[in-house]
C-alpha cells in the first residue's frame, strides 16, 4: 500500500510543470556514486489485509498483561484506563496535529497541556509543572542537570539506592560526560534510605539530594526528614515518583518542602505499551521556572480581548537559545500528557483517591495473605503503598518463569539489577488485581516453593 | 480551491471551571478485599488531607470538553500542513490499528521473554530494516526523540573518542542546523562552535578546514539540509572531518528527501538519527511521543545504549541488559515501543518500492511549489532543492507585511502555515515541505492562497497584519505570556 | 454561558468532484489462484464494460473528505441535543468498545452454535432483562427500529385477532402520535382512525367511547405520550379496548421517563416497543441503526417473528427456526445485533438502580426547563409533563419570529434545536426533551439562548428570521429542492 | 455506572427550582398503583471494568469468522474493509448525530448520505436510489410494496424461489395481512429461475415479478430475459441483490431495463456483526421517484447562494404524509450508508473491480478444487459470481460442524431452509479467502466425506 495520492498523471503534470524529464533528474544535486543504483533490500510493498496478518500474528506472539495475573510495577503500573481516554485521543484532532507553534490553530492541545500542567501541580503540590518530558528517567536527569545549573559552582550529587536503578543508570550516563561527581547512599535494613549516610555524603558541593518515594522497592522514604536535611545545608532536594497513584494517598511533596519532583506518570491513563512511550514530568517552585527543561504552556489574551493559550518562556527551549538551551528536547510526549489529562478528569478527584485505597488495600491484603503461606519473608519492613519485596527463598527469576506457566505473573525478579537480590520479586498491586488473582498467587507461590 | 471560511464553533471552559463537587465520571468495581486504614501502617504525617484539586465532571463532561477544545486544533487529517523540517505526512490509518493490538498495548516491560516474542521480533525486525534504509551496521531503538538520540549518537562519539585516548573538546555545527544539535552538543559536554554556509546554502569546505583541528569531536550535519539543499560535498566532508580525528554525525530529520535514493551509511558518515515519527509517518500527537533511532557505523556499535536486543541460536529474542562497552541507559525499559509499531508498519506497507516513491513524491511536490511560488516570494537561494523549500518575505515586507503575517493569513485561508523563521541564517524565513502526501489539488489550493496573500500584502495589507480573522482566538499576546506566566488554572479571584 | 461563536470552518468538494483517473486508497493482496476469465462461464452480455462512476482518489484524501465534512455536523458529543421524543442522551464510550469485540463483529449470522454462544446468552439475557424492565412476557429482539417495531406489534394483533376470529378494521391513533403509528397500521392493513386529546393533551375517555366497537383492532397509544403526559387513565383505556376485543398498543418511544418508576406490561396494554437508540443510549448514528425490540403480554407471546432463541437442557443456547404460530419472519437474519450489544452494555452499566435514577434525572431536567422558560414562551398544555415539554412559537410569532427562526437561531447559538411542528397539535410546536444527560450547567446554557431569542424576537426580529449565521451554510431552500429535486451528484456541465 | 452528571447538590437544586420536595412528587401523575414499590429485579450498576470483563467473555465465546476459513455467504458476506471505516465511523460527528432534520448543522450526514445515493445509483445503473433501508429482506418488502402502489389495481407478486429464502418469508409476512397474491416460481435444474413457468405465472393482474440474482444459490439469472418477460406485460420487475460486489462484474441491472433493485449492500463496508446491522438499499427510476419508500437527500442552494444538502420528497414520508406515506420507516441505517460512501470512497472504482475479480477468482479455483476431490457434486450448472452450492452426499449440517472443528466453516447447511437439499452445502468465496483455505477446505472436505 503506497501512501501516495497524486496519480501517475498528476505526478506527471507535476514533472512537467517543474520542467524536469523524469523524476531522476530531482536528485541530481546528489552525487551519482552516492545514488543507489537498485533498489532497498526490503520486501516489497504489501496490502492492509496482509500488513494486519503479520502484526496480529506478532502480537499474538505476545501476551499482554491482562490475560494474565500480573503483579508487575516497577516503574510500570497496571491500571484501570477510562474508556473516555481511547475514545477522545483517537480524534485526529488530538494526534495528527504538529507542536502548536500557531497557537490560533492550536488551542485543544494548548489548552488540554495547560489543564495536565494545572492537573501535575495539583497533584504534587508544587507550583509549576510542565508539559512533558520523554519519561521517569530521562527526566531525572533533567532534574539533575537543571540542579547544576542552578547550583552552578556545585558538582556533587547525591543519590539514594532506592531509587529505580533505570532512572540511576540513566542519570549515570548523561553525567558521564559533565564535571559532576554522583555519590550514591545504601538503603537500611527497613528499605529506606540510610539517613545518616546520606547526611554524611551530602555536603557544601552537593547541588541535589535525589531519593524516590515510594521507591524502588515500594517503601515510602522519610520525605519530610530529607527535605529537613537538604535545607540545612541548602542543598536542592528532588523527589522521584514512578508511582503517581501514591499521591491520592500520600502527602504531596510540595507540603514538605520538595523543590523538584520528577518521575514517571504513565500510571496516569497511559497503556503499558511494553515500555513505552511514557510520560516524563517534573514540577518545581515558582522561582525555579527559569531553569526548567521542556515546555511550558502559559495563559494570555488574544488582540479581541479573549482568554487564550500559548508557548511561553521559550528563551528556556533550544530553538531560541540553542548550546544555551535548559535542554535539549523538543518533540516530548504531549499525546501522553493529553492523555493523562483526560484519564485525570475522568477519574477525578474522588476516584484518584478511591484508585489509591485500592491499590493499598490490594497490597496490605496480598501481604498478608503471602505471609499466610509461610513460605516467603518480607526484607523491608518500612511503610509501603502499593508495591513490595518478596523473598521467596529460591532464584526469583525461575519462580517467576514457573508461575508464568500457570498465568500468573509474581512480579520483577530483582536479580536483573541486584545480583545479591537473587532470591526476591518486587511485586505490584493495583485496583485491578482482583481477590482471586491474590488468592491464586499466594497458592501457586506457596505451591512452588 | 482556498479552503477556509468561517462556520460554527464552541466557547468552552477549562475543565477545572466545569467542575462540580460530588460529579463523577468513573466507577470503580467494588473493594474485594478489607478495605485498609493507611494510618496503620504509614505514619499520618505523610498522608493525604484534603483535596488534591482534580477536576469533578461526568463523563459526558469529558467527552464534550476534549471533543470541543480538540475542534480548535487543526491536523494533518484536515489538509496540508507544510511545516519545513517537521515533514507532517499523513499518518495511515492502519497504523493506530497494529500500535493498540492487544498483544503490543497491554505488555509489560519486565514481562518475561517468553511470552513478548512477537514484540522483540518486531524490534529486531524494525532495526534490520533500518540498518538496510540507512546502510549503517546497527541501530539503536531507546531514543523517544529525535534530540534524544542527537545526544545519544554524541555520546557514543565522545564514549569511542574516550576509547581513543581523547574526548576532544569541540563540535562544529552549521549555522543553518536545528537547535537541538548545539543543544545535544552541549548537554554532551562539547562546545558548539557554528560554521557559516556560503552562497549557495551549503558547508563551505575552506571554511571547515579553517574550523578543522585536534579539538575538533565531530562535525553535526543535517543532509540534506534545513535549506532542503544537499551537501553535495558530503563525502568530501567526511574525509576532511576523519583526517583530524573526528567523526561526522549526520541529523536525518530529511530522510524523507533520501529513502530509497542514496544511503547515508554509505557516504562517510559514522553515526545518525531518524525521526520516525516524521520520515515513518507516526503521528506527532501535538508535540509527541516520537522516536529517534540511532544508527551507526562498525566502530561505534559496541557503545550503543543498553540493553540490545539479541536472537540466540534456537531463534528466540531476549535482551542483553550488559553489553560489555555500551555508554549505559539513556531512558527506563527499551523503548516508545508503541512507536515503532507504526514505523514497521509503515515500512511493511510501503516496502522497498513505496519508500522510493515516496521520496520521489515528496522532493517532486516541494519542487512543483517552488516553481510556481517563486513569483511572488523571495528566494534567498537559487540551489536546487530536494523536499522542501524555503522563501523570505522580503517581497511583502516592504509593504508591511511579515512572514508572521503571511502565517496568520494563511490560517484564514485554511492552510496551517509553513514552518516560519527557520533556518535562522534566512530572514523572515517560510519553510515549506509539502511531503508526499498532497495531491496536486491540495497544492494548488495553498499555492493560490499564498499568491492570494502576496497580491493582498500589496493592496490591503491589513488584511494579513491584522490576521487571523476567522479562527476563534485572534493574535495572542506572547509578550505579556512570558512576562508574567500564568502556568496553572487559579480560580478567578473577585 | 452561551456556545455558539464564529471560527475557522473548511470548505470540501463532493469526493466525486475529487476523484482523479488512477488515484487509490487500497491496495489487496497480490491474486494467490489464477486469474479466472469470467467470459469463460458468463454470457459476456451479462459482464459489465466501462466505468462504474465510483470515485478514485488516495487514502489522504477519503480520510480529509469525510474527517472535514463530519465537521459540518452538530453531534451528541458536542452538547445538548433536545429532540423530543427522540431522546438523545449521552452514548457511553464502553458501548462502542463492547459492540466492536472481534468476537461479535466478525461473527456470522449462519455460523455454528457451537461458536456463537456467547452472542445468543447475550440476546438471551438482553431479552430477560427487557421483560422485567417492561412487565412483559416475551420480547422479540428482531424489529430494526421504532417504527419496524409498530409494523411487528400490529402484526402481532392481527395474526391474533385473526386467530381469534376476525382480524377487525380499524386501529385507534391519538392525534398526538408519532406518524409512524398510522402508517404502520396502513401497511398492516388497518385503516387508521385519528382521535382527538383533550384539553388536558390525554386521550379523551368519552371520545374513545365513541369510537370502541366491534371493527377496532387496536388503540395505539403513547405513553407518556408526545406532549410529555402521562395517560393517567392507561388502566381505564386498556379495559375499555379489550372489552370491545381490542388490543392495546403502546408506542414506548418515550420509556426514558417510565424506567424502573412503572411497568407498562402492568398496566393492561398487550404490546410494547422500545426504541434501543433512545430510551437505552445506543446512538443514532444521523439517522440510524437503532432496534426497536416488541414486548408483548402472554397472549401474544406464540406468535412472534422467528427465529426466537431459546436455551435447551444442557444450557446451550439457539434458535428455533420454526416456531409453530409465529407471524413469520420480518428481516434477515436475526437483529441488529450490535445495536443489542451496546443496550445491553447500558443496561450492566446503569443497574437497577442506575436505570431509575436516570428516569429521575431526565424527568427533573425537563420540568426544571420548563420552569425556567414558561415565562418566556408559551405552554400550550398546563398539565404537568415528565421527561419532556411543549412550547409553542404563540408569543414571539406576534413579532413575527415563528418556531422555525427559533430552531435556526438557537444554531447560532451553538444549540441543537428541539424537535419543531410535532406534535401536530399544537401549533408552531418546540418540544424539548433535555435526558438525562445534561448538566444544569448545559441546560442553564440552553435556557439563557432560550430567554436571549424570545429578547430578540421583541427587539431584533431579524436576528432571528434571517438566522443562522454562523453555520457553513444558511438557511437551505427546501421548495426547490423537492420541486426540482436532484438526488444524485452529476458533474456540472458547462 | 452511572450517566448522570449532575451532583446531588446540583440535582437537589433543580428539584429545588421545579418547586418540588422530593423527585417523586414528579411522578405524581403516575397513577399510585402502577408506580413500582420496588426495585427492578436486575443487578445494581456495574463499573466499566466489570461490563468490560462480562462482555469480553461473552464474546470470547463467540468466533469471529476471521479465526477461521470461513466461505460463509447466503446474504452476508466477510470482505476486506479497509481501516478508514472503522477510523472515520468513530467520530462522534457522525456517530452520535441525529436524523439530519436541521439541515444547517447536518451538512456532514446529508453530504455523505448523497455521495451514497450516487455511488448506489452507479453500481446498479438506476436513475435514483435512496439513503438507505432496514435490510436486505425488509427492502425487498418495501420493493413489493412500492410495485403494489404504483400498479394500483394488480393484486398479484410473481417471486422467483432463487430468492433468498428469508426475504421470501419477509414478503410473505408483510404482505399476508394484505390483499396480494404471491406466486412463486421454481428454478430449472442448472440452479436458475425457470423462464417458462415465469412467464405462465406472469399475467396481467401481475404488479411485480421479483427475481434475485446472483440468486440464493449463487447462480446468476438471466436479468435480460425476465426484464424483457416483464416488459412485454407491462409488469415492473424488480432485482435483487445480496452481494453487491457482484456489480463490480456483471453488468449493472439498470442496463437491462430492470425497474427496481434492491437488497443488501452489507457487502459494503460493513461488518458481519452475528446479522445486524445491515444495509437495505433500494434504487429505482425517475418516474417512479415518488413512490420510493424511505429518506431521499437532495441537493440545493443556501440563501447565500451556496451549495448544500437538505432530506427531500418527503412528503412521501410517515412524519408528513402519516397512514398515506410510502413506507412507515423513520430511523433507518444511515451510519450503515456512511460506512459504504466511505468504503466505496476507498476502494474506489478500480477497487470494487478488483474485488470482483478476486472473489470470482477464488470461487472458480475452489470448484476446481472441489471437484478434484471427486467426492462431491455440483447440482446446478449455471453460471455463478463467487458463490455455488456443493453436494457432499451426506447430511450437510453435519459435515460443517465436523469442519468447524478443524476451524473451517465450509458454509451454510441448506437444510435449515430445503430439506429436501439435506447434503447440500452453499460455499461463498472472497477476496479474504486465501488459496491455502481453499486448498485446505478441499483436502478437509475430502478426508471426511
Ligand atoms: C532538523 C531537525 N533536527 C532535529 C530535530 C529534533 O527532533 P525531535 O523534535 O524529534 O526531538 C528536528 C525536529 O523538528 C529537526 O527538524
Ligand atoms: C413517539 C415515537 N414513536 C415511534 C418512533 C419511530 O421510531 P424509529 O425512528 O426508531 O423508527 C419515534 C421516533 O422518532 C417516536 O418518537
Amino acid at each position: 500500500m503506497k501512501y501516495l495520492p497524486n496519480s501517475g498523471k498528476e505526478f506527471d503534470e507535476i514533472l512537467k510543470e517543474i520542467g524536469v524529464g523524469s523524476v531522476d533528474e530531482l536528485f541530481k544535486v546528489i552525487p551519482e556514486e552516492l545514488r543507489l543504483t537498485k533498489p532497498l533490500d526490503l520486501p516489497e510493498g504489501k496490502s492492509e489485509v496482509e500488513v494486519l496478518d503479520i502484526l496480529r500474528n506478532l502480537s499474538d506472539k505476545t501476551a499482554g498483561v491482562s490475560k494474565y495475573s500480573s503483579f508487575l510495577g516497577a516503574g510500570a503500573y497496571n491500571h484501570y484506563v477510562p474508556t473516555t481516554v481511547g475514545s477522545l485521543i483517537s480524534r485526529a484532532e488530538f494526534y495528527t496535529a504538529y507542536t502548536p507553534y500557531q497557537p490560533e490553530v492550536s488551542q485543544g492541545t494548548l489548552l488540554a497541556m495547560f489543564e495536565y500542567q494545572t492537573m501535575m501541580c495539583h497533584l504534587t503540590g508544587m507550583e509549576i509543572a510542565n508539559a512533558s518530558l520523554y519519561d521517569g528517567a530521562s527526566a531525572t536527569a533533567e532534574a539533575v542537570l537543571m540542579a547544576d545549573r542552578i547550583q552552578r559552582k556545585k558538582n556533587k550529587i547525591v543519590m539514594s539506592e532506592g531509587i529505580h536503578p533505570e532512572y540511576l543508570e540513566t542519570v549515570k550516563t548523561y553525567l558521564w560526560n559533565l564535571p559532576i561527581e554522583i555519590v550514591t547512599v545504601p538503603l537500611q535494613a527497613d528499605g529506606s534510605t540510610d539517613m545518616n549516610a546520606l547526611k554524611n555524603a551530602a555536603d557544601d558541593s552537593t547541588a541535589i539530594i535525589m531519593a524516590q518515594s515510594p521507591n524502588f522497592f515500594g517503601v515510602i522514604e522519610n520525605i519530610e526528614a530529607i527535605a529537613g536535611a537538604a535545607k540545612e545545608k541548602k542543598i536542592l532536594f528532588g523527589q522521584i515518583i514512578t508511582e503517581v497513584y501514591s499521591l491520592g494517598m500520600l502527602k504531596a511533596p510540595g507540603a514538605f518542602g520538595v523543590d523538584i519532583v520528577v518521575g514517571e506518570a504513565q500510571s496516569m491513563g497511559n497503556k503499558l505499551n511494553y515500555g513505552g512511550p511514557y510520560l516524563g514530568f517534573i514540577a518545581t517552585t515558582d522561582d525555579l521556572k527559569r531553569q526548567l527543561p521542556g515546555r511550558l504552556i502559559g495563559m494570555t489574551k488574544d488582540n479581541r480581548d479573549q482568554r487564550g493559550f500559548v508557548i511561553t518562556l521559550s528563551t528556556r527551549e533550544q530553538h531560541i537559545r540553542r548550546e544555551k538551551a535548559t535542554s535539549n528536547i523538543c518533540t516530548n510526549e504531549a499525546l501522553c500528557a493529553t492523555m493523562a489529562a483526560i484519564h485525570m478528569s475522568t477519574i477525578g478527584e474522588a476516584g484518584v483517591k478511591e484508585v489509591a485505597e485500592h491499590c493499598h488495600s490490594k497490597a496490605v491484603y496480598a501481604h498478608q495473605a503471602l505471609e499466610k503461606t509461610g513460605k516467603v519473608k518480607f526484607p523491608h519492613s518500612g511503610p509501603y503503598f502499593n508495591e513490595f519485596v518478596v523473598d521467596v527463598g529460591k532464584n526469583g527469576k525461575d519462580i517467576v518463569e514457573k508461575l508464568t506457566e500457570k498465568k500468573i505473573i509474581a512480579g520483577f525478579p530483582l536479580i536483573y539489577y541486584y545480583p545479591e537480590r537473587e532470591n526476591q520479586i518486587l511485586m505490584a498491586f493495583t485496583e485491578l488485581n482482583t481477590k482471586e488473582q491474590i488468592d491464586r498467587l499466594a497458592a501457586e507461590l506457596g505451591g512452588a516453593l | 480551491m482556498i479552503k477556509g471560511m468561517r462556520g460554527l464553533s464552541f466557547k468552552e471552559d477549562l475543565i477545572f471551571e466545569k467542575s462540580r463537587e460530588g460529579a463523577k465520571g468513573y466507577s470503580l468495581p467494588k473493594l474485594d478485599v478489607p478495605k485498609a486504614d493507611p494510618a496503620k501502617t504509614i505514619d499520618k504525617k505523610f498522608l493525604r488531607e484534603g483535596k488534591i484539586g482534580l477536576p469533578e465532571v461526568s463523563e459526558v463532561d469529558v467527552i464534550r470538553h476534549f471533543t470541543k477544545i480538540s475542534l480548535w486544533n487543526y491536523a494533518v487529517d484536515y489538509g496540508l500542513y507544510p511545516l519545513g523540517s517537521c515533514t507532517m505526512k499523513y499518518n495511515p490509518k492502519i497504523n493506530e490499528i497494529t500500535s493498540s493490538l492487544p498483544g503490543f498495548a497491554d505488555a509489560h516491560p519486565y514481562q518475561p521473554y517468553s511470552i513478548s516474542q512477537g514484540a522483540l521480533e518486531l524490534m529486531y525486525n524494525l532495526e534490520k530494516a533500518l540498518m538496510e534504509i540507512t546502510g549503517f551496521s546497527r541501530v539503536s531503538l531507546h531514543p523517544a526523540a529525535g534530540a534524544h538520540g542527537e545526544l545519544v549518537g554524541m555520546m557514543l562519539i565522545r564514549r569511542y573518542l574516550e576509547d581513543q585516548g581523547n574526548p576532544r573538546k569541540k563540535v562544529l555545527i552549521p549555522d543553518s542546523a536545528h537547535g537541538t544539535n548545539p543543544a545535544s552538543a552541549a548537554i554532551c559536554g562539547y562546545e558548539a562552535v557554528e560554521l557559516k554556509s556560503n552562497s549557495e546554502g551549503m558547508l563551505s569546505l575552506s571554511d571547515l578546514e579553517a574550523a578543522l583541528d585536534k579539538d575538533v569531536a565531530a562535525l553535526m550535519l543535517t543532509n540534506p539540509n534545513t535549506l532542503g539543499v544537499f551537501e553535495k560535498n558530503i563525502k568530501k566532508i567526511c574525509e576532511m572531518v576523519h583526517k583530524v580525528g573526528g567523526q561526522v554525525y549526520m541529523d536525518g530529520a530529511n530522510m524523507n528527501a533520501l529513502m530509497g535514493i542514496m544511503k547515508p551509511g554509505k557516504s562517510g558518515v559514522d553515526v545518525l538519527h531518524l525521526n520516525l515519527h516524521k520520515t515513518f509517518s507516526t503521528p506527532h500527537g501535538g508535540g509527541g511521543p516520537g522516536s529517534g533511532p540511532v544508527a551507526v557505523a562498525k566502530h561505534l556499535a559496541p557503545y550503543i545504549p543498553k540493553p540490545v536486543i539479541e536472537k540466540n541460536d534456537k531463534g528466540e529474542f531476549y535482551l542483553d541488559y550488559n553489553p560489555e562497552k555500551s555508554i549505559g541507559r539513556v531512558r527506563s525499559f527499551n523503548s516508545n515501543f508503541a512507536i515503532l509499531v507504526r514505523a514497521y508498519t509503515y515500512i511493511l506497507s510501503c516496502g522497498s518500492d513505496g519508500l522510493k516513491e515516496s521520496t520521489e513524491h515528496a522532493v517532486a511536490n516541494a519542487n512543483y511549489i517552488r516553481k510556481k511560488l517563486s513569483k511572488y516570494y523571495d528566494l534567498p537561494y537559487e540551489t536546487s532543492t530536494l523536499h522542501e523549500i524555503i522563501f523570505s518575505d522580503k517581497i511583502q515586507e516592504k509593504f508591511g507585511v511579515t512572514t508572521k503575517d503571511i502565517a496568520k493569513r494563511l490560517l484564514d485561508l485554511g492552510y496551517h502555515p509553513p514552518t516560519i523563521y527557520f533556518p535562522l541564517i534566512v530572514h523572515g524565513a517560510l519553510m515549506i515541505e509539502p511531503t508526499e502526501s498532497e495531491s496536486k489539488q491540495e497544492l494548488d489550493g495553498f499555492i493560490e492562497a499564498m499568491i492570494q496573500i502576496a497580491q493582498e500584502a500589496e493592496k490591503e495589507p491589513e488584511k494579513c497584519t491584522e490576521a487571523p480573522h476567522n479562527t476563534v482566538v485572534g493574535r495572542l499576546d506572547e509578550v505579556t505570556a512570558a512576562r508574567t506566566p500564568i502556568l496553572k488554572w487559579e480560580p478567578e479571584k473577585e
